[in-house]
């Protein structure tokens, strides 16, 4: 059963180009769903035959492409890429459901949410470099129209600066691919993109410096995606402008790519860049510097979703952290983390979303007491909310818990500053709820309505999924503990960490 | 003469076409310096031709002559055609287009 | 049999959660007669299991292998079961009870699902195996009782009081992970480092592997480590500094608070503590010989937070507020007996602290229910607004009068007749004394006896000041209906006669530990005989207590308005609870954490990074070159020339000085 | 001598003439034909050209024509770009009754274009020059209605003649240094006698060369006339100034000055830094803040320039590859995008006979709606001149920056770094005034209902965007050319 891959990302391409042709909203909507349903029926096949024991690519298929660059089309799966496939194909389906009520440009708008979901697999699944660097280009075009044509107020602006902030990030990530390429080119005389290959040829060179250099750059590249502080000032903007379904592919699927980034290429060359010892200090405090921050500027929000917006800052500092931190399971648990925030920032920017369309307004001051008319959004938002908090028995206790426990063998101060955030991270959370849903009802609402069904239910089946892989982490976290470990046995081969 | 003599002349030429070009506001004074131009060029290669003892500078300076001629033709065609929807071809009236 | 369903304990209420919150509305009675079904049965396992293994000295244990290393279990040993029993017994009490109390709330199925949520989340926290489930259910206990003290969301201070609850334990629980993780960093360096294995089956955050851990453990890493659990006790059971969010509390239904607040979510720090006892005993002893560090801070926390607490219960008028007070001082109790008696009898100051645990579940939640039995009849909290309520509700009189008599710990010494907080509290006492005797230090002793002055003095201004003397506001009050009295007389039977199965209970709870690990705990010292007057001062105290009361409050033998006026700082410092709330809530909270950091960090944020650097510095100065620079292009024709020849100038200077040449 | 080589030029010179005396005989009203015939002739050429292979080698008259892969790869890219121009005006001049002479004057110009890329003479060079010069000076002015296209005309002839002066002037210093207009013979003298090589008059004639190389590829400060005359002809003009005369300015640069500059061993590398640096951020900087089309890629084409010289920074191989792939995507990318401008121009005028400056950003909000496929196209160009992969702009970018950054890391050179890094940035900064009329397209509401594009507008722009895209997706053959057009440089 070769080409599943590919099948997998073409469905959803044809999709999208069928849902533009389309004329009226129901069809577009219904092929949407249709194409995501069956690209999410196929990545359950390969997820249901993916072997979670071994650390090597599985499902691996390879075209010819550009030969005189030695460019291939290679795709492939291993503990890395697979959950956040699955992830990717878990969300945009809901995200159709979600927004199953969109009347504005349906046909363009489903299609484009098809192409978030092609580019994001395609960054997930591709092998070459080249490949890799043109999904990972192709994913900011539609996410580009979502803010602006479907976005807010100062929609042109954030749309804009999401574009070039991230452009230019990518940039600095292909001068380094250029080099990393120039690199194993040099050494085998032969042209070739194929990431694996570019990746172990990176201890070859000579110059610590030029190794620090691309090291740099490609992190650079991955940590604005991420985003990581202090280049996460697209995030709230982009987040405050977009449409929600825009800010759930952002935020669940966009933000993925950076840390899947940290996982594939940084953590395989970072045991032999110039200065190991410094750099994964600077990740670390990265990391730690995120989580810290990202909390208390959600603590400074007025707008709900941009307070989510910064908290989705500070969890993907545990990314940073746990990739940083080297140990096997704090590594896991980073790519565990990433998983399980796909999941829950979709609750809490779908949630900001119903609030907006039935309130008319996302400032926590004007909400208030919205719980009486709005008891089922009420239940999903807590437990949203909750398992955001790292509530035990959701999705993201598990990983934060992996995470925070076994970076202490090497990072014990950094874990100390995250454990730190943790009460605010709770604070915001709770003093948002109370200001915006509990208290009494602010009557200059007007009547407000509950979530209409579709919105329920694609928030509830999140809700459960987070439950879910919250008491029963294992079907994703065994295929990444496997792979972290794979990872590290070079960094404890080469002593960077004993 | 020496060929530098010969250089000298070519170089005032060309320094004279260009101050006109730089100063001149009608379109008719310009043209006759982009000549001037040309010609300073022309006799250069001229002048080497004879200095390297081959001919072909001077079948360069022939062409060059040739071009130059079309080229006044066309100058003079366009600022005629400019002068009818425009009655002038004073070139500091002559920006619609700019910025 | 029945210790093979233990993990029904827990499911029942689960399921009765799940079916009661999705179709409660259809159920009779709001869904009430599930969860009381599923809790019963939960009874009657912990109970059918108790009955197994307390003939044979037997311990239950299950587990299963959960994630990375981790696993989910049972372990029911002596100071589990004991727990189960009660938490499930009074839950069962109180669930019956609000079937009455709750009847006239639209939201019962909400209620009754979030309770037995409690219940489960409560009984795992009890019978967990491990210290990571232990943890995990600790939250979800927190949890609820997040949900339930925010039952009625629509009031503001109901919403305000649920945060503050849940980030005022979720400090505590902050360090308490901080120490799962200390304590998970050292079991796999010693499991590295020395050669420590986890025996086959076993898994390193069992509590079975941490007791057998703790020899090879650095010392001051064990007292870190304790220290941290003790943080998150401290959280937990509302000792000081982190007990300004149990009064709050109150602001939830009143049998959510006999539950929750006063006999089983409260006490789950102490469970804590007696629970890795083993380890809190093991600490060294730097800062006073002879007693491990973590029990003497464990001690001196608690003795102070039982007094420090009280003198805030004597001038509360909000009738569940005094209970929530004594609350916490009992709490301090109980910590004040692991720390004291944890120093001079060792493991056996495990069965003590838990004795008194749980006679102050069953007369606590009797107080409360009665307390709550009033305000539904009154329909107000405030005591000053009651007044001779006794002739209309006989029932809930006598029977707060014994809890009130149970709090105070009055009985006849030496012939052993008494309440049941006579003998556990004197206990506690007594092996104050002994701790000072011993150690030479008098001073949780001095906590302890004030502390039960003050108890007794409060709880019978409570008591006169709400059922004697003529009533102060002209509100119909009536006794409540049998469904809520019948569990009051229930209680008020255990609060009576549960103090005689004490010593049992001691011989029982002293095995707990050898029975897990295997080790015989050292035999202690015997205990010194004491002198008649040590033996009857508490019950001295508690006498003279009742007596001030009784002149104060019933007889108003001398008038208390001087003292009780808002002139008196020592008055005004007590009615404003220490200005905790102020210092905690408003400066720390709001002001520090909320306008100063937060607003700051917002401010670099937009302003400064982005607002000063990618728009202004980068944006805008490019817009403005562009603006500039297009102005160059004048449309006069020579002008471009001249730029031509210009450009061609300049560059042949350039090279020319590059290269100077011929 | 195999003529077969020539024939391309040969065909188009005499199809020339044919379309001057068919224009003679025809009624106006049936001369729309002639834009056919040209095109079928246009047509044929380019199958005369692939049919001769690329990689042909041959020379002509006295060695004084060439034919290589380089020249090969230009001729197609004049040709492909003529021949998008041609069906496009089929339309733009539709009933116009000088239709004969536009298409001699165009198909003229291809031919000295042509003749350029096939230098390798110096006198060969000019005369191409002048030829294809003076058929575009007509062409620009060729609406003798419209001022703004008279003074488009004007402005390029002035500047034009001027640095064809210059250029003259330059060829002459090199003749009489060298004694020959042959260049292989130049490069032969230059490397022979390095002590005349360096001396400053070389340097002199060099920078003349320069100067006159500059004005076509409208590199700074050489690019005034630029904006001007791109905005005031017709845009089907424009589209061959942009996408065709540009790149005789860059193969005349590769031919001649790459190899004298090589051979003369003077280190110029910084000088053509700073100007390819500055060209680009000229353009990028002043595009952002046009609201006319035109002028905005007018502009945008500048500091195409701009990262297309960067190949003479650094001349190894593959730079000049990717300064050959960048041209070929640009003549393109360009050049469709000029059409689009044309197509909407013939939009605007379908509603208002007498609409002023009709390519103003206004005029394309809607568009999406208005003329989809051309909305589209003029999506995927702008994408592809911002570099955003898959497109022939990524391609001819990730080439070019990537050679540059392997000699900055060969040379361990840190400025050279920084030069790939401005370049990197600006084309980010570019993104900026591309997505505004992507913005106006797609998210502003249209003013106007929908119109029937033209066909020969939509092959013109389909040809273009299939190229683009094409290039994208499948660029091997398209490196592999021009990896042996600069072999042919034997740098």
């Amino acid at each position: 059963m070769a080409a599943l891959i590919s099948l997998m990302i073409a469905i959803p391409l044809i999709g999208a180009i069928i849902t533009f042709l389309t004329r009226t909203r129901e069809q577009a909507r219904f092929i949407a769903l249709l194409a995501s349903g069956i690209s999410l029926v196929i990545s359950l096949i390969i997820f249901s035959r993916f072997d979670s024991s071994i650390s090597t690519i599985q499902f691996g298929e390879s075209y010819p492409w550009i030969a005189s660059l030695g460019v291939s089309l290679k795709f492939g799966l291993d503990g890395i890429g697979m959950p956040l496939v699955l992830l990717s194909n878990i969300v945009i389906p809901l995200t159709v459901i979600f927004a199953w009520g969109e009347t504005k440009e349906a046909n363009r708008f489903y299609g484009l949410i098809l192409l978030e979901l092609v580019g994001v697999l395609g960054v997930f699944t591709s092998l070459d470099f080249f490949v890799f660097y043109i999904f990972w280009e192709i994913v900011l075009i539609p996410m580009y129209f979502l803010i602006n044509i479907w976005g807010g107020p100062r929609k042109d602006y954030a749309a804009i600066k999401f574009f070039i902030y991230t452009h230019v990030a990518s940039l600095v990530m292909l001068l380094a691919i250029f080099s990393l390429y120039f690199n194993a080119w040099t050494i085998s005389g032969t042209p070739s993109f194929d990431m694996f290959y570019l990746l172990k040829n990176y201890s070859v060179i000579e110059s610590p410096l030029l190794k620090d250099a691309i090291f740099l750059a490609l992190l650079f590249g991955f940590i604005v995606k991420m985003p990581a502080v202090p280049f996460h000032t697209w995030l709230p903007d982009a987040h405050v402008e977009a449409p929600t379904a825009g800010s759930v592919i952002l935020a669940a699927l966009l933000l993925k790519m950076g840390g899947y980034g940290l996982f594939r290429v940084i953590l395989p060359l970072l045991p032999y860049s110039g200065s190991p010892a410094k750099l994964i200090t600077l990740m670390a405090i990265i990391g730690v510097l995120s989580i810290l921050y990202g909390t208390f500027l959600a603590l400074a929000q007025r707008d709900l979703k941009k307070m989510v917006a910064y908290s989705s800052i500070s969890h993907m500092g545990y990314v940073t952290l746990g990739a940083a931190a080297l140990v096997p399971l704090s590594v896991s648990g980073a790519m565990y983390q990433q998983f399980s925030h796909g999941l829950i920032t979709c609750v809490l920017f779908m949630s900001c979303g119903v609030i907006q369309h039935s309130a008319g307004t996302r400032i926590i001051g004007d909400l208030g007491g919205i719980a009486k008319h709005m008891p089922k959004l009420t239940f999903l938002m807590l437990a949203g909310f909750l398992a955001s908090l790292g509530l035990p028995g959701m999705s993201g206790f598990i990983a934060e818990f992996l995470v925070l426990v076994n970076s202490y063998f090497t990072l014990p101060t950094f874990v100390i500053l995250a454990l730190f955030g943790i009460v605010f991270t709770a604070g915001y959370h709770l003093w948002a709820m109370q200001r915006a849903v509990f208290g009494t009802y602010n009557e200059k609402l007007g009547h407000i309505h509950d979530g209409a069904n579709y919105e329920i239910a694609s928030m509830g089946i999140l809700i459960l999924l987070i439950i879910f892989f919250g008491l029963n982490p294992n079907p994703v976290l065994n295929m990444m503990t496997t792979n972290a470990e794979q990872l590290l046995k070079f960094v404890v081969l080469r002593g960077v960490i004993t | 003469m020496s060929l530098y003599t010969y250089l000298l002349i070519s170089a005032i030429i060309f320094a004279i076409g260009a101050y006109g070009i730089i100063t001149q506001r009608s379109g008719i004074k310009i043209l006759m310096c982009i000549e001037l131009l040309l010609n300073s060029a022309n006799l250069n290669l001229v002048a080497f031709s004879s200095f390297n003892g081959n001919a072909t500078g001077q079948v360069f300076a022939i062409f060059s002559i040739a071009i130059a001629a079309a080229e006044a033709a066309i100058g003079f065609a366009i600022l005629v055609a400019l002068f009818r929807v425009r009655d002038t071809i004073n070139l500091d009236d002559i920006n619609i287009l700019r910025w | 049999m029945f210790s093979d369903y233990a993990a029904l304990i827990v499911l029942l209420p689960v399921i009765a959660f799940v079916l009661t919150l999705f179709l409660g509305k259809k159920l009779y009675s709001g869904g009430a007669l599930l969860p009381i079904a599923a809790i019963a049965g939960s009874f009657i396992i912990s109970f059918g299991t108790f009955l197994e293994i307390y003939p044979k000295d037997g311990i239950v244990q299950q587990s299963w292998p959960w994630f990375a290393g981790m696993n989910i279990g049972i372990l029911i040993d002596p100071l589990a079961v004991v727990m189960l029993m009660m938490v499930s017994f009074v839950s069962l009490l109180i669930h019956i009870y609000a079937v009455g109390y709750m009847s006239h709330d639209h939201a019962k199925p909400r209620y009754f699902a979030e309770t037995s949520l409690f219940t489960a989340a409560m009984l795992s926290v009890v019978l967990s195996d491990n210290i990571l489930q232990f943890f995990i259910s600790w939250e979800l206990v927190g949890l609820c009782s997040f949900l339930l003290i925010g039952f009625w969301y629509h009031k503001p201070s109901a919403a305000a009081a649920a945060k503050k609850a849940f980030l005022v334990t979720r400090v505590g629980d902050v360090l308490f992970l901080t120490g799962i993780v200390l304590l998970y960093v050292n079991m796999s360096e010693i499991i590295a480092g020395r050669g420590f294995t986890v025996p086959e089956g076993n898994f390193i955050l069992q509590f079975k592997t941490m007791f057998e851990a703790i020899p090879l453990i650095n010392p001051t890493q064990l007292t870190y480590i304790t220290l941290l659990f003790f943080g998150g006790a401290i959280g937990k059971s509302g000792q000081f500094p982190l007990h300004g969010w149990l009064p709050d509390a109150m602001e939830g239904p009143t049998t959510v608070s006999a539950l929750i607040h006063a006999a089983t979510m409260v006490t789950a720090g102490v469970y804590l503590v007696a629970r890795t006892f083993p380890m809190f005993a093991a600490t060294p002893s730097t800062l006073s010989a002879g007693v491990p560090d973590s029990l003497l801070i464990v001690a001196y926390v608690g003795g102070f937070t039982a007094l420090f607490a009280a003198t805030m219960g004597l001038v509360m008028n909000d009738i569940k507020r005094v209970l929530a007070y004594s609350t916490v001082s009992q709490l301090g109790y109980m910590m004040l007996a692991l720390g004291t008696a944890g120093a001079v009898v060792g493991a056996q100051a495990v069965g003590i602290s838990m004795f008194h645990l749980i006679s102050h579940a069953f007369f606590k939640a009797l107080l409360f229910l009665c307390a709550g039995s009033v305000i539904h009849a009154v329909g107000t909290n405030d005591i000053r607004e009651m007044g001779g309520l006794f002739g209309k509700m006989k029932i809930t009189g006598t029977t707060m009068f014994i809890a009130a008599l149970a709090l105070a710990g009055i009985g006849i010494p030496f012939i052993n007749i008494g309440t049941a907080g006579f003998f556990s509290k004197d206990m506690i006492i007594e092996k104050a004394f002994e701790y000072g005797e011993l150690k030479g230090d008098f001073i949780p002793y001095a906590f302890a006896i004030i502390a039960a002055l003050l108890t007794s003095i409060y709880i019978f201004r409570l008591w006169f000041m709400a059922f004697t003397g003529k009533p102060r506001s002209e509100r119909h009050s009536h006794e409540s209906p049998g469904v809520m009295t019948r569990p009051l007389m229930i209680l008020a039977l255990f609060a009576l006669f549960f103090g005689f199965a004490h010593l049992g209970f001691y011989d029982y709870l002293n095995k707990n530990f050898e029975l897990m690990t295997g080790e015989k705990a050292a035999p202690e010292g015997e205990s010194l005989q004491m002198s008649p007057i040590i033996v009857l001062l508490p019950v001295i105290v508690g006498v003279l207590g009742f007596l001030i009361s009784y002149a104060i409050y019933h007889k108003k033998m001398l008038d208390m308005s001087k003292l009780v006026s808002s002139e008196n700082p020592l008055y005004k410092l007590l009615l404003n609870r220490y200005y905790e709330p102020k210092i905690g809530a408003d400066i720390i909270g709001v002001k520090l954490t909320h306008d100063v950091v937060a607003q700051s960090g917002e401010f670099v944020d937009r302003k400064i990074i982005d607002g000063l650097v990618i728009d202004n510095i980068i944006g805008n100065t490019l817009f403005k070159l562009g603006e500039f620079v297009r102005k160059l292009q004048t449309g006069v024709v020579q002008n471009y020339a001249s730029v031509i020849l210009l450009g061609l100038g300049l560059l042949i200077i350039l090279l020319r000085i590059k290269f100077g040449g011929t | 001598m195999n003529y077969n080589l020539l024939a391309p030029e040969i065909i188009l010179t005499l199809l020339a003439l044919v379309v001057i005396i068919l224009g003679l005989l025809m009624r106006d009203v049936s001369k729309n034909m002639l834009g056919y015939v040209s095109a079928a002739g246009l047509l044929a050429s380019i199958i005369y050209v692939l049919g001769n292979g690329m990689n042909t080698v041959g020379s002509f008259f006295y060695n004084s024509l060439t034919v290589d892969p380089l020249s090969q790869v230009f001729k197609l890219i004049f040709l492909i770009v003529s021949l998008i121009v041609v069906i496009a005006s089929i339309e733009y001049f539709r009933d116009n009754r000088n239709q004969d002479e536009y298409y001699a004057l165009l198909l003229l110009a291809t031919v000295g274009m042509m003749v350029v890329a096939s230098a390798n003479d110096l006198v060969a060079l000019f005369v191409g020059f002048e030829l294809a010069s003076m058929s575009t000076y007509v062409l620009a002015g060729f609406e003798k209605k419209n001022p703004s296209s008279l003074e488009a005309a004007l402005k390029y002839f002035i500047i034009g003649s001027l640095s064809s002066a210059l250029m003259l002037f330059g060829m002459s210093l090199v003749y009489g240094i060298t004694g020959s207009t042959n260049i292989p013979a130049i490069i032969e003298f230059f490397k022979s006698n390095p002590m005349i090589a360096t001396s400053s008059l070389d340097v002199v004639a060099m920078i003349f060369l320069v100067a006159g190389f500059g004005f076509k590829m409208a590199l700074v400060p050489f690019h005034m006339w630029a904006p001007d005359t791109y905005e005031g002809s017709p845009s089907v003009v424009s589209s061959l100034l942009a996408a065709g005369s540009k790149k005789m300015g860059f193969v005349a640069a590769f031919r001649v000055l790459v190899l004298a500059l090589v051979a003369i061993r003077i280190d110029i590398q910084m000088t053509f830094a700073i100007l390819a640096i500055i060209t680009m951020t000229y353009g990028n900087v002043v595009a952002i803040s046009q609201r006319s089309i035109k002028r905005m890629l007018a502009y945008s084409s500048i500091a195409q320039a701009g990262y297309i010289s960067l190949a003479f920074v650094v001349m190894t191989q593959m730079s000049i590859a990717g300064g050959v792939l960048l041209a070929l995507g640009h003549a393109l990318m360009k050049g469709g995008a000029f059409i689009a401008v044309a197509l909407v121009g013939y939009m605007v005028l379908s509603d208002n006979r007498n609409a002023k400056n009709i390519d103003d950003l206004g005029n394309f909000a809607g568009l999406g709606k208005r003329a989809p496929i051309t909305a589209f196209s003029l999506f995927v160009f702008f994408l592809a001149l911002a570099g955003i992969p898959p497109s022939a702009g990524f391609v001819g970018k990730f080439v070019l920056f990537y050679s540059i950054t392997i000699e900055a890391i060969n040379q361990a050179s840190s400025w050279l770094l920084i030069v790939v890094i401005i370049a990197i940035l600006n084309s980010a900064l570019s993104i900026y005034y591309y997505a505004r009329v992507i913005k106006y397209m797609y998210v502003l509401p249209p003013n106007g209902e929908k119109i029937k594009e033209p066909a020969p507008y939509v092959v013109a722009i389909l040809l273009a965007v299939i190229g683009t895209i094409g290039i994208g997706l499948y660029p091997e053959p398209f490196i592999q050319m021009a990896m042996n057009a600069a072999k042919v440089l034997g740098v």
